[in-house]
């Protein structure tokens, strides 16, 4: 198991939004977390990504633990997210935005950029090139000078998905990548997600309310209610699991 | 463009030879920001010196180059610089505060222009200073002068309230300090406050319960006038002194009841002008503005304009700078606007002191201390 | 990109042989005013700059500069005064004898300036970087002034407000010329380095930032010293050009002047604050006519009004503000500008 | 320390912390609705305080009718500023708009200074006001009395206003968006500039209860007293019309109370305003009744 | 209702809407659908004139190209915006007389009407808003909106971010208010569920109509099915 939560638990004051909820992803699988708005799906990203404290219990990544460590840490042991609502550095450009996640890769100290000396070039050179790498992965290269902000939604979304990408991760988190995007685009993303994990040897913790994206990419689903589990299994099980159904998914659109 | 140019050229020409010479004397004075207050009634002085004799007696004029300092010290030396370099003044007047004078005597002194401060009391200002002069008196005699009147009036115990923020305060309250213990009084109580300050009920409570005999207050008139109103709302009733800062019209305004009494140093008292060109400078100055209550600092600002013109007349070349400057040194029993003047070697002023007291609104002449 | 673009090196190398090429021409045949206005500016390049770093390229509201010129000044005055100027001219209290021991020449001393409030900032930015936003600019405000008050109230080291007098006249153009070129090409190293996208990016977004690995903390901090030394320099540069400094020259309206210079040039712009400081600073003693009586079409002459100028000056700043929200460069760069126009063709 | 001076000491501290709490609201409500550090405001008061004195001394009205001209007046010139420097700039970049306050504030300095004179003016203050009472030991003026019982009343007034009426509403609606204020058919535009009156007005009414305090007007008096007052507001919680006023407490307090019983420290008296604040903020970042605006934004 | 003829709207240089005709009658549920970046929230900007735009915006017989929003609220033109954004500092209630805050004389009335439409809004009246659960607070955006008594009721995304089994319920509260006689117009990229309600739709594709017609029409046709609806 790449990832495990181990009974965790966090309270908000005197609310409690996630309650001793467990669950395993094995590497390069693609897992979903679905559940009604304010069941503690976020709440369990930022718990594994380390920007909130879980109250209880604990999260290993690669059999370690993750308590104690900052949220840059993590991401630096191969933890990469996205947002729920992109949030791409605005006033920079695209390959900027990649090379952020190269951050933490580039060896070249404050001193050695000051001076301009060779390993600033060569480093700088290195991770130029293997940004300009996963924009072409992902097809958006030809963008890499705009400014990100003045990218279309579905490329937003896709130079989020880049910047993750360059962190180097073997987890990666995706809060509603299909927000707002049409069935068109929501395929294309399933498609290149689906690429993705091959060719990055990812495993992929995503939430979801998209419940066709949901079935068309995920092997399994944790379904939230109200902080506590009451699903985990195949999606296709669980549309007809009667709990799911009136917790969550309702009998409005069945298709 | 080339025409204008021409034009200018020709009539500069003209008038070299119709009119007699311009000759530049600077002034640096906080005429906005915090010092504001302070530079303006300063400045009055000077500007009306010169309206009054605005020539030398060789006929050259002397034009006046004000600049605002803000009193802000970047601004200092700027302005300073500007007006020896871009202006060509022959000497300076300046810039009230005595870190900001430090500021214009630093530049002025490599140039060799002399400059006059007008109310810049810190003893160390011009010391080691060949260009730095002044018209008033220094702190330490000023508190000597008090201390000895406290000490002949049988007062052995005092409180000292100085403000941090001023140098003068600091500078004055460690004269009086000085001269007091020696002369074998005692210090029961200090309290700094800072200029600005309008809340001083728990100094003054806590100089009540010293229960000094004598009250010593160096301090300006905003920070005096309160501490006097706030003594009186809580019975403190001791006898209270304080140096040039307080002497002037707005204290009395700002005082009103609670500063009768109250006694106080100055270069100055528009009620006995000590001088005849006092009489006619107040005659100008009432003429000009339509009060009387003219303020020391206005005195003082005017004197530092006179002492300058009179070393400029004493000098072949009015220009020169460096027999300026002599000549400065060298002014003996000038009468001043604000008195009889004598500056030394040194360039600091020898300078009779007056103390005064406020009574029923008014200014009251109590005695002449000379040096 | 500098190193992309071969085209952009003999571009910058030619500004930087020009700008040595100024310095020496003004400092060898100007009149002593421009001089002197040319480096006031020089020195409030170096600190706009820096200011620019934290406030502007970070997006760390601080309030801080007036703080951290003063911590350099002092420490620079103390080490270029020697013990007989000291002892001579403190007037309130005797100094401290660690106080007379200070002693370092010009270079040292600007190296200590800014180290010091390096240091300073250093230890600051554990509690600082605890708030965000607003907030930061409250409690940086709060530290330049108590900084302030602390200068006033210990006269055993700083001689209290009276200041410190006498500093040796080492400042000339040459170097605080020098020192902003040197700051300048240093900022835009950084800024151009993935520490400057490090620090791009917490100001665009701050969480995002730490979700790339970012150690935001680190990078914050790392722009605070970094500006806190410059600015210490600047401070020491200050001290030797003035040759006189006191407690009253680092109120919170130098900040505010850094504050507006750098907004003015565009917040995040380092050629914007360069543009931003010439116009205020030189602007500033451009306007002094309006201090002077006038005649306006010879028909009506107004008096002296001294202070004019800083309202009028006021004025101007709302207007521009008011039309030109994003300062005069916006974030863009020298360098952006030529992009564009090639990019264009 | 005996008991009486303890007591002459709290009350002193409630008198001066009433004045900054007075001016600290203004900040409070215009930080609330539009994130401004609003730097001009402290000058509103200055201006405040300058209406009062013409008022008496130049146009020899009575007292009253002074105050409400500078009440009147303070708040008709906190608008226009609004008017006129920050409603072009609300979607602008927030640092846009504190430059245009810091330019507000220069020039109402510089233009008081220039028109009329950095010479401190006595204000006159009326007789019944600085008339002394002794109550039981404790000693102090009417007007330094009359001040805490007028900002009592005028916070009540206050809160009245935002938690009762419908524009009260509004403006609390305002603090977390703007532009559905808009969509429920309010002219946001409006609500802002009532809160500048509103807080305009306050200034101006500390600033008179200042003048006759500390009897002087001058054009920079509101430069110190406005950073303090903003420093109260922080301390209270911006944003919290009634963390202002305790703010404001706290402060004056805090001020008068150093003195009276560390008089060595006297000379670090402005500074402790500062210090009490980067403590608070340290322990509590929001502030003693604030609330953090850039979470709770959605 | 609402006409709307060649509409363009602009971000600076960026042209978001370039030049859409369209229209809403009365008592109808109208939809526009399309992606994110379509154009749709700026086309409801555009017509409640918090945007630059041009164009000829109708709104039951008058022009609104010279008046600010909250005039056109005050008209009639009411706004649930993306998001929901109510007001969470604010209770329940208050959430409520904001709604109605140029509308005093029938502020209770319709606060009753509301509580019995919306029966957990009134549960929760004395709430602060920011407690309320994400469904709970689009019913109570939808009836702060409505207590203007709007002629046009225009909701952006109401099933953005919200679970299927919420979803449904927000859109058969829509469908409840139809009935009511409420005009709608519904801005929406879950096309499927916007389709099922609505009598007429638009697609917007880059900032144009790609596509029109009677709602019931378009979930028929296969081509439509395929492209917008995702199969």
């Amino acid at each position: 198991m790449i990832l495990k939560v181990d009974k965790v638990t966090k309270n908000f004051g005197g609310v409690t939004a996630i309650k001793e909820t467990s669950f395993s992803v094995a590497p390069k699988e693609i897992y979903g977390l679905i559940g009604p708005n304010g069941a503690g799906k976020t709440t369990m990203f930022n718990i594994i990504t380390g920007n909130y404290e879980a109250s209880e219990g604990e999260v290993f990544f690669r059999n370690e633990t993750l308590h104690g460590l900052k949220p840059h840490q993590i991401v630096r042991r191969g933890v990469a997210r996205t947002f729920q609502n992109i949030r791409l550095f605005k006033s920079m450009s695209v390959l900027d935005n990649v090379l952020i996640g190269f951050d933490f890769q580039a060896r070249y100290s404050f001193a050695e950029s000051i001076l301009r000396l060779p390993r600033f070039f060569g480093e700088e050179k290195r991770i130029r090139a293997k940004a300009m790498e996963i924009l072409k992965y992902l097809g958006i290269e030809k963008f890499a000078e705009h400014k990100a902000t003045d990218l279309s939604y579905g490329q937003q979304r896709k130079v989020e998905i880049a910047r993750a990408l360059a962190t180097n991760p073997e987890l990666l988190l995706l809060d509603e990548p299909a927000a707002g995007m049409n069935p068109a685009e929501t395929k294309e993303l399933a498609d290149l997600i689906y690429k993705a994990r091959e060719d990055f040897d990812l495993t992929v913790l995503l939430i979801e309310h998209d419940m066709k994206f949901v079935n068309q990419l995920c092997d399994r689903v944790l379904v939230l209610d109200y902080g506590k589990s009451i699903f985990e299994g195949k999606p296709s099980d669980a549309i007809k699991d009667p709990e799911v159904v009136a917790a969550y998914l309702g009998d409005f659109i069945h298709d | 463009m080339k025409k204008l140019a021409t034009l200018a050229t020709a009539a500069a020409l003209l008038a070299s030879f119709s009119v007699a010479k311009e000759i530049k004397i600077g002034a640096v004075m906080p005429m906005s920001g915090p010092l504001a207050a302070y530079g303006q009634v300063t400045y009055e002085g000077i500007e009306l010196a010169n309206e009054l004799q605005p020539t030398l007696k060789n006929g050259d004029t002397v034009k006046l180059v004000l600049v605002d300092n803000k009193g802000d010290k970047v601004e200092t030396s700027t302005a300073t610089t500007r007006l020896i370099s871009a202006d060509g003044v022959v000497g300076i007047l300046g810039a009230l505060t005595s870190s900001n004078t430090a500021a214009v005597i630093a530049v002025a002194e490599k140039k060799k222009i002399p400059v006059i401060a007008s109310v810049a009391t810190n003893d160390k200002l011009t010391a080691k200073r060949e260009f730095a002069n002044r018209v008033c008196f220094m702190d330490s005699f000023q508190g000597e002068v008090i201390a000895n009147y406290a000490i002949s009036q049988g007062y052995k115990t005092a409180a000292v309230i100085s403000d941090q923020a001023q140098v003068y305060s600091l500078g004055l309250a460690k004269a009086f300090e000085k001269a007091f213990t020696k002369a074998g009084g005692k210090i029961t109580k200090e309290v700094k406050v800072t200029s600005g300050d309008k809340d001083f009920k728990a100094v003054v409570a806590q100089v009540k319960s010293a229960n000094p005999d004598f009250m010593f207050l160096p301090l300006y008139h905003p920070e005096a006038s309160l501490i006097a109103r706030q003594s009186k709302d809580i019975g403190l009733n001791k006898p209270m002194f304080s140096g040039d800062g307080v002497a002037n019209q707005t204290m009395i305004d700002l005082g009103g009841d609670a500063i009768e009494g109250y006694m106080f140093t100055d270069f100055f008292d528009y009620s006995a002008p000590p001088t005849q060109a006092s009489k006619d400078f107040i005659a100008a100055y009432e003429k000009k503005t339509g009060k009387k209550e003219m303020n020391s600092f206005t005195a003082l600002g005017a004197d530092t304009y006179n002492v300058m013109l009179a070393a400029m007349n004493k000098c072949a070349d009015p220009t020169d700078s460096v027999c300026i400057n002599k000549e400065i040194k060298n002014t003996k029993n000038f009468e001043g606007v604000s008195g009889v003047l004598n500056i030394d070697e040194s360039g600091n002023a020898s300078r009779s002191a007056v103390i005064k007291e406020f009574k029923n609104g008014k200014m009251v002449y109590k005695t002449t201390v000379n040096p | 990109m500098g190193f992309i673009i071969k085209k952009d090196q003999w571009i910058n190398l030619a500004i930087v042989a020009a700008t040595l090429w100024f310095i020496w021409f003004a400092q060898t045949h100007l009149d002593e005013y421009t001089v002197r206005i040319l480096n006031n500016i020089a020195i409030f390049i170096i600190l706009a700059v820096s200011y620019n770093l934290i406030n502007g390229v970070t997006g760390q509201f601080s309030l801080e500069p007036n703080g951290f010129v003063a911590i350099g000044a002092y420490v620079a005055a103390l080490l270029l005064l020697d013990a007989d100027a000291k002892e001579y001219q403190y007037d309130i209290e005797s100094p401290y004898p660690w106080v007379l021991a200070l002693q370092a020449n010009f270079v040292w001393a600007l190296f200590f300036a800014g180290t010091f409030s390096a240091l300073l900032a250093l230890a600051l930015s554990f509690p600082v970087f605890r708030v965000r936003g607003d907030y930061l600019a409250i409690v940086t405000l709060g530290f330049g002034f108590i900084i302030r008050i602390l200068a006033i109230n210990n006269p055993e080291i700083t001689n209290g407000s009276l200041g410190l007098n006498d500093i040796p006249e080492f400042s000339n153009l040459y170097w605080t010329g020098g020192v902003a070129l040197l700051a300048v090409i240093a900022i835009l190293n950084i800024v151009d380095s993935k520490f400057g996208r490090a620090m791009k990016a917490i100001r665009d977004d701050e969480d995002a930032a730490i979700a790339m690995g970012v150690n935001t903390f680190k990078i914050k901090t790392m722009a605070f010293c970094t500006s806190a030394f410059l600015e210490g320099v600047g401070g020491g540069l200050l001290a030797a050009l003035l040759t006189s400094i006191s407690p009253d020259l680092f109120t919170f309206f130098l900040t505010f002047q850094l504050l507006i210079i750098i907004v003015l040039g565009g917040l995040g712009s380092t050629t914007g604050a360069i543009i931003g400081t010439v116009l205020v600073m030189g602007g500033s003693e451009w306007m002094r006519f309006l201090d002077e009586p006038m005649n306006i079409f010879g028909i009506v002459e107004t008096p002296a009004m001294p202070g004019m100028r800083m309202v009028v000056f006021s004025i101007i700043l709302i207007f521009v503000m008011l039309f030109a929200r994003e300062g005069i460069m916006g974030k863009r760069e020298l360098k952006d500008l030529f992009k564009k126009k090639r990019g264009e063709s | 320390m005996d008991f009486l001076t303890f007591m002459q000491q709290m009350v002193n501290g409630f008198s001066l912390g009433s004045m900054y709490a007075l001016i600290a609201i203004g900040y409070t409500m215009v930080y609330g609705v539009l994130r401004l550090i609003n730097f001009a405001h402290g000058d509103i008061m200055m201006v405040g305080a300058f209406l009062g004195y013409f008022g008496i001394a130049v146009l020899d009205l009575p007292f009253a009718a002074a105050a409400l001209l500078a009440v009147v007046g303070s708040a008709t010139l906190g608008m226009l500023t609004d008017k006129i420097a920050y409603k072009p700039l609300r979607n602008a970049p927030k640092i846009s708009l504190l430059i245009t306050a810091i330019g507000i504030s220069f020039f109402l300095e510089n233009a008081f200074n220039v028109f009329f004179g950095g010479v401190p003016r006595a204000f006159p203050v009326p007789d019944y006001m600085s008339h002394i009472l002794n109550l039981g030991g404790l000693v102090f003026s009417v007007s330094s009395l009359l001040v805490p019982i007028v900002t009592l009343i005028l916070l009540g007034g206050i809160l009245w206003v935002l938690f009762k009426t419908k524009y009260g509403m509004a403006i609390r609606a305002l603090a977390f968006d703007v532009n559905t204020v808009n969509l429920m058919g309010i002219d946001a535009n409006r609500i802002i500039m009532i809160v500048f009156g509103m807080g305009s007005a306050l200034a101006a009414v500390g600033g008179v209860f200042w003048a006759l305090n500390y009897p002087t007007v001058e054009p920079m008096m509101g430069v110190l007293i406005g950073l303090k007052a903003f420093a109260a507001a922080v301390v209270g919680g911006i944003g919290s019309v009634t963390g202002a006023v305790l703010g404001g407490f706290i402060i004056g307090f805090t001020e008068v109370v150093v003195i009276a019983f560390m008089p060595e420290l006297g000379g670090y008296k402005d500074a402790f305003a500062f210090v009490f604040l980067i403590l608070v903020l340290l322990f509590k970042p929001t502030g003693i009744l604030g609330y953090d605006f850039e979470k709770s934004r959605f | 209702m609402i006409s709307v003829k060649n509409l363009h709207v602009y971000y600076g240089l960026i042209e978001a809407v370039k030049g859409i005709d369209f229209e809403v009658k009365e008592g109808q549920i109208v939809s526009l659908i399309g992606s994110n970046g379509a154009g749709k929230t700026s086309t409801l900007a555009a017509l409640l004139n918090s945007v630059k735009k041009t164009g000829e915006v109708n709104f039951s017989g008058f022009d609104t190209i010279n008046h600010k929003t909250h005039t056109l609220v005050q008209r009639g033109l009411a706004l649930v915006p993306e998001g929901r954004r109510i007001f969470i500092n604010l209770s329940v209630e208050e959430n409520l007389r904001m709604g109605a805050f140029n509308n005093d004389e029938n502020y209770e009335r319709l606060r009753e009407v509301m509580y019995t439409i919306f029966p957990r809004v009134k549960e929760k009246r004395n709430q602060m808003a920011g407690t309320l659960s994400g469904g709970e607070q689009q019913m109570l955006a939808i009836s702060r909106a409505l207590m203007c008594e709007p002629k046009l009721l225009m909701l952006d995304e109401p099933s953005l971010g919200l679970a299927p089994k919420i979803v449904g319920e927000v859109f058969e509260t829509i469908v409840k208010l139809k009935e009511e006689g409420i005009t709608i117009l519904l801005v929406e990229q879950n096309a499927f569920a916007a389709l099922k309600i609505s009598d007429y739709a638009y697609v917007l594709e880059n900032g144009k109509i790609a596509m029109q017609g009677i709602a019931k029409d378009m979930i028929g046709d296969d081509t439509i099915r395929q492209k917008y609806l995702g199969g």
